[in-house]
């Protein structure tokens, strides 16, 4: 469904991504692990046309997305949930999901998928004409999740979706992610939280400095010496 | 000072704060989506007033129809001169866009010059415009009425429209994060070609006011209100709309009154005091009265 | 690298061609007037662009059309005039270029130019160091040929000369004894207007005579406070001098007659415009009087002359009477060169010294014992019934 | 790579080149080029100074003009003839009426009134940031204008002080401007250089490393307005007259210009863009000049050179947003380096 072809990316003179290839099935949920600065949110940068690539291709269901201006990848099914959360702060919650849904004209499944994404997150109810900038962390993330899935993505590209918050919070995090995955989408979930990330992957690639170093299956990632040093504290 | 005078210097500072204030939506909302300064905000407004003298002046068209065309005709003015110098310098400095704003500054008011000389234009409303009426020993006419009027009118449109419309929310995701707001769907050249239109028409409004108090315009008429226009929303807070609003007001009013009740011998160093003003605030509230923190990213 | 060398040498390569555009066109008239060419060039230097534009483009104007009709009258002494003139961008460094170029590069016989003092004492020093006679045709500091030197010439009268005339005016004619000011803190000529005023005004009727003297800055548009402030005088004025640019003499008198205050009005040449009447309105009807240089509705036989001319090169009425001065400027100097019988610099500044009632359309110009700021009579004019109407001619 | 003494004398060498071939300027140009040449010098000294505070240290000001409209009136106020100054400024106070100094030392206490204000204005001011700092530097620069229009004892407010004596002269104006450029090559060769320039690339990372924000940037603050103030000094000894309309948003936005044009940090993107931007609109006059081809004549279109210049600058803008030479800086390896490629390309 996505692939991504011998990519490299460059912010000035400092190449960020080196020969990187990597691709995500349909139905997968695909985790990209790394440490801080290996090029895991260059990757998804690329594939969401936010950043131009020098070299390679990327390729979604056929299209190239290296033609496709950032805009326009809603409309091929592509949900970008941004590192840091991003929301919109000085918007309403309401306001801030709507957006997720800016291009979609079916306004009476728009306002149903609202609802959906309410019962999903309850919390966010109550807050819904609260400016988002007033949410907590853990909600915020819940609001920019939301946000992502009201546009009915085929594909969801999360960054660092637990980043900074607590464990709590962050399993309910992941276990929403693991939902999405189950209700059919196609995940690409990058993460620094390696063990939370493996227990609900289907694969996971391993970034280092730019470049792909493994690829395998949690089972085969996990019992892997290298990686348990490098990300798991083993 | 009596009372009186007080009064009739605000509703002076009001009619004054109104023009100021449109002009400062502009650059604010511009400011707010592109981080740009935009230097060549006020020779807008000296087009669009031009364009008001050739339209409704001429008495061939009622007076709305030719604000409208004005308004319009500088909106188109102000999305063309977005699309050839501002879009390509999209991920370039702040301080390109800068430069790039005052280069565009210094060819609009040349080329008026070489189109429409540089002699100053008799710039008269109807008659009815210039009628006084007195309130409470407080005069006024009815084109300070007219001023105020349209200017509220047209901010709360805007507000409206900013707060109630799709392609309003999708400016204001815009103005908060750019990046975010692409990953939504939302086309970023469409939404920056509209806050161009509406700066530039609500600049236009204000040409058109203000050569209509002042009863002349020139082809170097914009630069000053485009400076005054410009502190007035950092006062405010740049970025915020009803802190452009604010800024104006405040700036009209300042202006005013410092001219109405400081001593004779201190009214020249008027300009001073609107800068010190503003460094005072910029220092105990960088961010502007209504502004909100920038947020940095890191 | 490579793209930057590129970039750079495509630049240099342009400036090159422009450069070499530029001295081809100008080989084609001969070189210089005094070498015995056929041709004798005079400089001009008026601010063209920017904020002085308004006052120099009639100027510049009335200059060329001034050397169109010498050249088709036959020229000077055989020779046609040929004007080089130059934008000085209403920049001080832009002029002082442009006067240099002129001296240096084209060697011009003399160079007109300015109707501000910031420019023409920017630009005249050089004029001055080479010996090539600088005439301004509207800057009317008295001082400066004066701080300038003996090459410097004006062709305007000075401040003094029309504040004086207003004075006495408002004296004499309005039977004044208390008088309010008005000024402008913004510009020189506003400033020495009120000062010029004020000296001989108090000289005439004591120390006490004004009453207040309140400022404003070009560009303001609501002179309320003002307007206050001289409605709360215990005393009333008998006149008001007003010391502005054209650009505000319209606002100010319509926003006193507006406010009730008729009290008669008194000016010097900044309020020479058509703006006076177009944005005074009925205000400017009422009792306003200034002082300038001539009385383009008058029906003198060279002022006719030159509104026609005027009117049929350029399809519009002279703009001001900075298109007459630039107009007699050059008359001035094609007259002092047919006298000096020569395109010297030198002899031409001679020649220029000895004029004696050369008839101009702003009023007949002497320089008489050797200063270089004319003698030349000062018209009061009047706001009636929509136009401007002589109502004396004084020669101080 | 080169050794550092053979860099020197190179250097050494361009120096004393300059100099013969300013000197023979000087016995065959006309007043008109060297004046130009002048104004080169000059503008070169502003930028690279300016350069200092907005390339380097990330400072944007607009207030260069007013730190020159300081140093320029400082320094006429000083150097004013005795003669004249009693004439044009008899309500100056004594002790300032009877004091009538040389150049250099006018120069200089114009420099350092210059730099005195910009510690002033600096030390609240310069803990704003980006666009804020710049709005605020404007502010002095009106506020400066307005005191000096206002000040009528001291400066004889709009009228202006003139008959300057015209002391600038190619000498004093290019080796100020090589004094300026080694200076500030120095500043930004040293410590405070590095720090200077981690302020401008990330100043929260800089001021958590435990760099002086506000120290490092009121130094390049105020030795910036000392050149400027100097600079606008020479430029007023040249144009022989000062007013308040001499130092105005012009002034500063076409020094900015040149800034921006030439590469905002680099001392070489400096001298380029002042060189380039002082003599092209002088070459572009010659545009203004009216055309008779074929009988037809085509009026001079004054304006045109403005006009050209900024669409030219909108271009460079757009095609070179870092400015011409960007922030690489000149040095004796580039042509080292060039040898090097050619004699590669001949062994191939």
């Amino acid at each position: 469904m996505l692939e991504l072809n011998n990519v490299n990316l460059y912010y000035g003179r400092i190449q960020a991504l080196k020969n990187v290839s990597l691709s995500v099935r349909e139905g997968e949920l695909v985790a990209l692990l790394g440490a801080n600065g290996a090029g895991k949110t260059s990757t998804l940068r690329a594939i969401s046309c936010m950043h131009p690539i020098k070299e390679g291709s990327i390729h979604f269901s056929g299209t190239d997305l290296t033609k496709v201006p950032a805009h326009r990848l809603v409309d091929l099914g592509i949900a970008h949930c941004p590192e840091g959360r991003q929301v919109f702060g000085r918007l309403s919650v309401k306001e801030n999901l709507e957006l997720g849904a800016f291009r979609r004209k079916d306004k009476e499944e728009v306002k149903r998928d609202l609802e959906w994404i309410y019962s999903t997150f309850p919390r966010l109810v109550e807050r819904r004409s609260q400016s988002a900038g007033t949410l907590s962390g853990g909600e915020q993330q819940m609001l920019a999740i939301g946000r992502a899935l009201m546009s009915r993505p085929k594909l969801v590209l999360f960054d660092e979706p637990s980043l900074g918050l607590a464990p709590l919070i962050v399993e309910q995090i992941f276990d929403v992610i693991k939902k999405i995955k189950e209700q059919g989408r196609t995940v690409l979930l990058v993460e620094q939280n390696a063990f939370q990330a493996l227990g609900i992957a289907d694969r996971a690639y391993v970034l280092e400095t730019g470049t792909i170093k493994l690829e395998g299956t949690p089972e085969q990632l996990l019992s892997n010496e290298e990686v348990k040093r490098a990300y798991l504290g083993g | 000072m009596d009372s009186t005078y007080l009064l009739q210097q605000i509703v002076n500072g009001i009619g004054l704060g109104s023009i100021y204030a449109l002009v400062a939506i502009g650059f604010s909302i511009t400011y707010s989506i592109l981080r740009l300064i935009n230097f060549a905000h006020g020779d807008i407004l000296m087009i669009g007033s031009y364009c008001a003298l050739f339209i409704f002046l001429s008495g061939k068209v009622p007076l709305v129809v030719g604000l409208l065309l004005a308004m319009g005709f500088a909106a188109l003015i102000g999305m063309l001169v977005e699309r050839i110098a501002y879009r390509p310098l999209r991920t370039a400095s702040e301080e390109s866009m800068l430069i790039t704003s005052i280069a565009l500054s210094i060819l609009i008011e040349n080329l008026g010059i070489l189109t429409v000389s540089a002699q100053p234009r008799k710039f008269v409303f109807p008659e009815v415009f210039a009628k006084n009426h007195e309130l409470a020993g407080v005069t006024f006419n009815n084109m300070t009425i007219l001023t105020v009027g349209v200017a509220v009118l047209l901010m709360i449109l805007l507000t409206f429209f900013v707060k109630n419309t799709r392609l309003g929310t999708a400016m204001r995701a815009c103005s908060e994060n750019i990046g975010v707001a692409r990953l939504m769907g939302i086309d970023i050249n469409i939404v920056v070609a509209i806050a161009f239109a509406i700066g530039s028409a609500l600049a236009a409004v204000a040409g058109i006011m203000l050569g209509g108090q002042y009863g002349r315009i020139d082809p170097l008429m914009g630069f000053i209100p485009g400076l005054k226009a410009f502190v007035a929303a950092v006062i405010g807070g740049i970025g915020s709309i009803p802190g452009a609003v604010l800024g104006g007001y405040l700036l009209g009013l300042f202006e005013i009154l410092l001219v109405g009740f400081l001593p004779i011998e201190y009214t020249g160093y008027r300009d001073a005091f609107v800068f010190i003003l503003l460094i005072l605030v910029l220092l105990l509230r960088p961010n502007g009265i209504l502004g909100s923190a920038e947020g940095r990213k890191v | 690298m490579k793209k930057l060398l590129v970039l750079l040498f495509s630049l240099v390569l342009g400036i090159a061609l422009t450069g070499c555009g530029g001295s081809q066109e100008k080989e084609q008239p001969k070189q210089a007037g005094e070498s015995g060419g056929d041709v004798i060039k005079i400089g001009a230097i008026y601010n063209v662009t920017g904020a002085q534009a308004s006052l120099d483009g009639p100027s510049l104007n009335g200059f060329k059309l001034a050397a169109k009709e010498i050249n088709a009258a036959g020229g000077v002494n055989g020779k046609k005039i040929e004007v080089v003139s130059i934008d000085g961008k209403t920049d001080q460094t832009s002029s002082t270029n442009a006067a240099s170029k002129l001296v240096d590069v084209e060697k011009v016989s003399a160079i007109a130019g300015f109707s501000d003092s910031n420019y023409a004492l920017a630009a005249g020093p050089i004029a001055q160091t080479a010996g090539v006679p600088f005439i301004t045709s509207g800057a009317t500091l008295p001082s400066m040929p004066e701080q300038v030197g003996d090459f410097f010439f004006m062709a305007a009268f000075g401040d003094d000369a029309q504040a004086y005339a207003a004075a006495d005016y408002a004296v004499d004619a309005l039977q004044a004894k208390k008088a309010y000011v008005l000024k402008d803190t913004a510009m020189d000529f506003t400033m020495n207007l009120a000062a010029f005023f004020e000296e001989r005004f108090k000289s005439k009727n004591g120390d006490s005579a004004i009453l207040l003297e309140d400022t404003f800055k070009t560009g303001d548009q609501d002179f309320s406070a003002q307007i206050t402030r001289l409605k709360a005088l215990k005393e009333k004025p008998d006149v008001l001098f007003i010391s502005s640019g054209p650009s505000d003499c319209g606002p100010i008198v319509k926003q006193l007659r507006d406010a009730g205050v008729n009290i008669p009005v008194v000016s010097g040449d900044g309020f020479d415009t058509p703006l006076l009447i177009e944005l005074g309105g009925k205000g400017a009807e009422v009792d306003t009087y200034f002082a300038t240089h001539t009385c383009l509705n008058s029906d003198g036989e060279k002022v006719k002359k030159f509104v026609d001319d005027y009117k049929a090169e350029y399809n519009k009425e002279p703009e001001n009477a900075f298109a007459a001065l630039g107009y007699d400027t050059m008359h001035l100097i094609a007259d002092a060169i047919k006298r000096a019988d020569s395109a010297d610099p030198k002899a031409i500044r001679e020649a220029l010294l000895q004029t004696n009632n050369f008839a101009a359309v702003t009023g007949s110009i002497t320089y008489a014992d050797g200063k270089r700021v004319p003698k030349k009579s000062v018209s009061i004019l009047k706001v009636q019934d929509g136009k401007f109407s002589l109502i004396k001619e004084v020669t101080p | 790579m080169m050794n550092l003494q053979k860099k020197k004398l190179y250097t050494l060498l361009a120096l004393v080149a300059l100099f013969v071939i300013l000197f023979i300027c000087n016995m065959l140009l006309s007043p008109y080029h060297m004046r130009i040449i002048n104004l080169v010098g000059i503008n070169i000294a502003l930028v690279v100074s300016l350069n200092l505070t907005n390339g380097f240290c990330g400072v944007f000001s607009l207030g260069h003009a007013g730190f020159m409209a300081v140093g320029a009136y400082v320094a006429a106020i000083l150097s004013l003839p005795l003669v004249k100054k009693a004439i044009i400024l008899p309500e100056l106070p004594k002790w300032l009426g009877s004091v009538e100094l040389s150049f250099l030392p006018s120069l200089i206490i114009g420099g350092l009134v210059a730099a005195i204000c910009a510690l002033i204005i600096g030390y609240p001011v310069l803990r704003l940031r980006g666009h804020y700092l710049a709005v605020a530097t404007l502010g002095f620069l009106v506020v400066i204008q307005v005191v000096i229009t206002q000040l009528q004892d001291f400066t004889r407010g709009a009228r202006g002080i003139n008959g300057l004596t015209q002391y600038t002269n190619t000498w004093w104006v290019w080796i100020f401007t090589c004094i300026t450029i080694y200076v500030v090559w120095r500043i930004i060769n040293s410590a405070y250089g590095r720090g200077m320039m981690a302020i401008r690339e990330d100043d929260l990372a800089a001021e958590a490393m435990g760099v002086n924000l506000t120290k490092y940037r009121l130094l390049a603050f105020c030795v910036g307005a000392f050149f400027a103030g100097i600079g606008g000094a020479l430029w007023a000894h040249l144009i022989t007259v000062v007013t308040p309309l001499s130092f105005s948003y012009d002034r500063t936005f076409s020094l900015v210009v040149m800034s921006v044009i030439g590469g905002m940090s680099s001392i070489t993107g400096g001298v380029v863009g002042a060189s380039l931007m002082t003599l092209v609109p002088e070459l572009l006059r010659n545009l203004e000049v009216g055309i008779t081809v074929g009988g037809i004549s085509i009026p001079p279109l004054y304006g045109i050179s403005q006009i050209v210049l900024s669409v030219v600058l909108i271009i460079v803008i757009i095609v070179r947003p870092k400015g011409i030479v960007g922030s690489r800086e000149f040095s004796w390896n580039l042509f080292k380096k060039k040898k090097w490629n050619t004699m590669n390309q001949m062994e191939n």
